[in-house]
């Protein structure tokens, strides 16, 4: 294993303490961890709060700031963050008109929120959580934890930050995050997987010409394992399973979010985005915004996630607010 | 200290370095599992755990079941992580809470504590035997602990006739098809590996064999 | 090799397809190929053309736009454009007031640079070049072509864009230019190296606990070869050169620029920076600025380069000016 | 058509196919020798601006010497890129120019066209002798076919010389240290690779030789 690190238990606290001294717009807490912005609380905006595993950065430390998210909860690298910190973050943010939480739908980050919600609500402070869970590559049936959350996770945030920095109440944000989960379909695929710095080596092994349909975000493996193909038949494989899912009207719009897992680079992200284009334009979608970049990756997965957000004016409108964040930032 | 019959808080103490030790001997393996049908940090996440249970029962002294509950549950629950952290924590808060405030339990309480600790991770998971989760290890130590208890077992039997149990469900994983957690993303795929949270569960209830009643 | 590509020949085309479908702000012109400012030419102000081999990206298409360049020129993969290219770019963003070519220090980029300006004097454009060399791991003697331009290209990308926006004439933003570059430095390391989709397999092989230090970003293997190191020591591999060939005096401030090579996720590079601010705050320099992610990558190259710029106010403000590229993007 | 003596602009014209397909075969080569001292795009440079040439000199016709070398040096320079675009550009320019507008060359006009390219090549790239370039293939084939010219050889003759000299150019760069190019970075990890500048550079006399005195 290959890493610019120092010790693999080190990881996390090291990189939120080159977080901190990066970004002044930031507060980092130690114990227990969390990202917090430095103006925090902001009375009378409903806090948003997310987390979940490391690994997958900027999310969700590199979102918080200024129309985003108030505070994030970084677990050890691919593992859910501990309640105490959750809980601990949501005391910090709560400017007196209740605390969102989004959750990924992984069951331990769903179980570490869970417990955090009950303690703060036993705080007397008002919270409520939202689940995302995008990932069509997972059959939703009582068979399964159900989809998994991933690049609907980004869109929801910002676009909830926004709906928050622009005072609605708790009630109306938390409709939004569950409209925006609603409306959003991912899915993602692996060329070479990760390695987990604890765990030294690759999650799973692929052959030379082989590629992994269907992964989340945790380095798992996916859905199934296929022969290498082109951008263009990758591009297929990920969007159709979207459209099959939450169909189209002709002229519906969307926002199309290219993820890199990692590491895949721009110019081959570039050229996915070229290919899904083209297959929306066949189905009369149109494309109203579009993100691309390493947003939420896997450490350094090669591969890619395509994520469709069905818009409305309204989710158009917060998604083009003013937001200040390490990772996202337009309008200051 | 253990006479046969009697869990004294002492036995209780001494079960969570042992099965730190155990733990930390089989971390690797643990990760290897979870990297097969998950991602591969069931083991650091548990030796994590562990090790910073040892640390803060060391710092509680905790005189009674219901306060080593809480001591080990509260910590395991803010270091584990993952779906593993809440669940064992879960467990360890109902053990103690029905272990009661006594600094010692007898006959057939400590098979009731560990089966309110193992009705405890069924109803914060929602899982079901057969979903290949840690609970098809635990169920059936419960049901061949409470059976060894009917049969007029010693402690040293029962608690063995759990572990025996634990170990054959936390092998009957290895053919089921993962329902929960993040191995039921694999689906078929889940087929042919054990499953790691059952392995650490067997563990769990060896090294309390080990330590209640040795 | 695996790439999410169509055919190898196509990489570069389809990409720049990808960009021209993604961003409204560019234009894209593909005979010869660069991507021009959709509102170029802008009278009055000067033009700054920028290019280079792509896999670089997002330099440097992704810094087409207000506040930053007029135009960039992608070659073929790590293979500098052709002169047609930058003469036609010049041309699409001549203004009036004369272009700038920010060129960096490759005899292959100098060379087509310096054939297109030529061309471009001799179609009566006021053409200036700056050739940026920031890269110590190259001894500049008459025995070698002289340092590679490297990370300081993007620092004065950005920031001559400013001074054209703001009005400067081509002699204060070309001294601005040389300034910059005579106050950037770079060092840069690789864990393993890349692969070009055309050449099918890796640059050069490293042993599985061998990592190169001293590369350059066309996947070139670099000043020497040695142990894999903490990112402690990387840091330190990295910083001490820098300063030892421009030292900073107490309280002199610097722009900190910690730049993936692709590969490696942005928790190592918070590590990093850690360590970097780390090394700075021990020699008394202060970091004033900083920018870290995969801006000047060599496609999924894992490791890391640091560039460092000593600030003056001027450059301070320029920085900080408004910016609306694809991959910068602030006050706008 | 090539009678010993004379070089037509036919000659020219054919020996840029011959070129391209010499190029083709020893792409990879290229490529790799680029890959160990420097980017690993040289034969893929090569091959892309050799076909290109082929197919614009198929269209402009060229019906003077100086229009063979103008029609390659455009697309030459704008189709391959790199430090050898330019160079190789600036060959066939000055080739060209030095040629003059006439059909054909005569006895020593050839061998002093190919000579101007050089020296455009050395005033480009402003490399020495010995700096591990293309020089190295080039000016070693230039002093032997001036020398084989002198000893009255036969056109066919003065080409062969020039091929062995660049050759044996080519070969005599893999111990020197590279001081131009992207080479240069090497430093002392350059020795011990042959030139891939000098390499195509020997395969470009080579075609001539074919082609311009079968
Ligand atoms: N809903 C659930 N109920 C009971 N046990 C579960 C459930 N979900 C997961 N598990 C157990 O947790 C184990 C995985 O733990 P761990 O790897 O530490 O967490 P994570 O899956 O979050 O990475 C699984 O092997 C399984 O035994
Ligand atoms: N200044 C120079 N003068 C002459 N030849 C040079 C010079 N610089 C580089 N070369 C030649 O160019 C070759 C490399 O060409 P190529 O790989 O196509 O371009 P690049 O180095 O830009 O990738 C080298 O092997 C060398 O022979
Ligand atoms: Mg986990
Ligand atoms: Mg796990
Ligand atoms: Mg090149
Ligand atoms: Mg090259």
């Amino acid at each position: 294993m290959k890493k610019l690190i120092n010790a693999t238990d080190d990881v996390v606290v090291e990189a939120l303490e080159g977080m901190e001294r990066a970004h002044t717009s930031l507060k980092v807490v130690y114990d227990p961890k969390y990202v917090v912005r430095a103006d925090a609380p902001v009375a009378g905006k409903v806090g948003i709060v997310s987390g979940g595993g490391s690994g997958h950065e900027p999310m969700h430390g590199g979102f918080v700031g200024m129309g985003m998210l108030d505070a994030a909860c970084p677990g050890e690298v691919f593992t859910s963050p501990t309640p105490d910190q959750m809980l601990e973050a949501t005391k910090a943010v709560d400017g007196g008109a209740g605390v969102l939480h989004i959750v990924k739908n992984y069951t331990g980050d769903v179980l570490n929120f869970e417990m955090a919600a009950e303690l703060a609500a036993a705080d007397g402070i008002d919270v409520e959580a939202v689940v995302i869970d995008d990932d069509v590559a997972v059959q939703d049936s009582s068979f399964t934890a159900g989809r998994r959350g991933v690049g609907a996770t980004v869109l929801a945030e910002k676009i909830c930050g926004a709906a928050a920095e622009a005072g609605r109440d708790l009630a109306a944000v938390k409709e939004l995050c569950e409209r925006v989960n609603a409306n959003g379909r991912s899915m993602g695929m692996a060329l070479p997987s990760c390695t987990v710095p604890a765990a030294g080596k690759p999650t799973f092994e692929l052959g030379d010409d082989e590629m992994e349909i269907g992964i989340g975000i945790h380095g798992e493996p996916g859905r199934e394992r296929r022969p290498v193909a082109s951008a263009a038949e990758v591009a297929k494989m990920l969007v159709e399973p979207i459209l099959a899912d939450l169909p189209y009207s002709e002229g519906e719009k969307a926002l199309v979010f290219v993820n890199s897992m990692g590491g895949t680079p721009l110019i081959e992200l570039y050229i996915i985005y070229n290919e899904v284009a083209k297959i929306l334009a066949e189905h009369g979608v149109e494309i109203a915004r579009n993100l691309i970049g390493p947003y939420i990756p896997s450490l350094e997965m090669q591969g890619c996630s395509i994520t469709m957000l069905k818009l409305d004016d309204e989710m158009t409108e917060l998604w083009d607010a003013t937001v200040s964040t390490p990772a996202l930032r337009w309008g200051a | 200290m253990a006479d046969g019959t009697t869990v004294t808080v002492d036995d209780l103490v001494a079960w969570v370095p042992r099965f730190s030790e155990v733990i930390g001997e089989h971390a690797d393996e643990l990760t290897q599992l979870d990297s097969a049908i998950g991602d591969a940090d069931h083991g650091t996440n548990m030796r994590r755990g562990c090790r910073a249970a040892v640390d803060a029962l060391a710092a509680a002294e905790p005189v009674d079941v219901t306060g080593f509950g809480r001591a080990i549950a509260m910590k395991v629950i803010s270091t584990v992580g993952g779906a593993s952290g809440p669940l064992y924590g879960s467990f360890f808060l109902a053990l103690g809470t029905t272990g009661g405030s006594a600094p010692s339990m007898d006959a057939a309480e400590p098979i009731a504590a560990l089966k309110a600790g193992v009705e405890a991770i069924r109803s914060r998971g929602k899982a079901e035997p057969g979903d290949k989760t840690m609970l098809d290890a635990l169920l059936p130590a419960i049901a061949a602990m409470e059976g060894s208890l009917e049969d007029g077992g010693s402690l040293a039997d029962v608690l063995q006739a759990g572990t025996d149990a634990a170990e054959e469900g936390m092998r009957a994983t290895l053919p089921m098809l993962a329902r929960k957690g993040r191995a039921s993303y694999l689906g078929e795929r889940s087929i042919g590996h054990q499953d790691p949270g059952a392995t650490s569960s067997w563990l769990l209830l060896r090294s309390a064999a080990e330590t209640l009643a040795p």
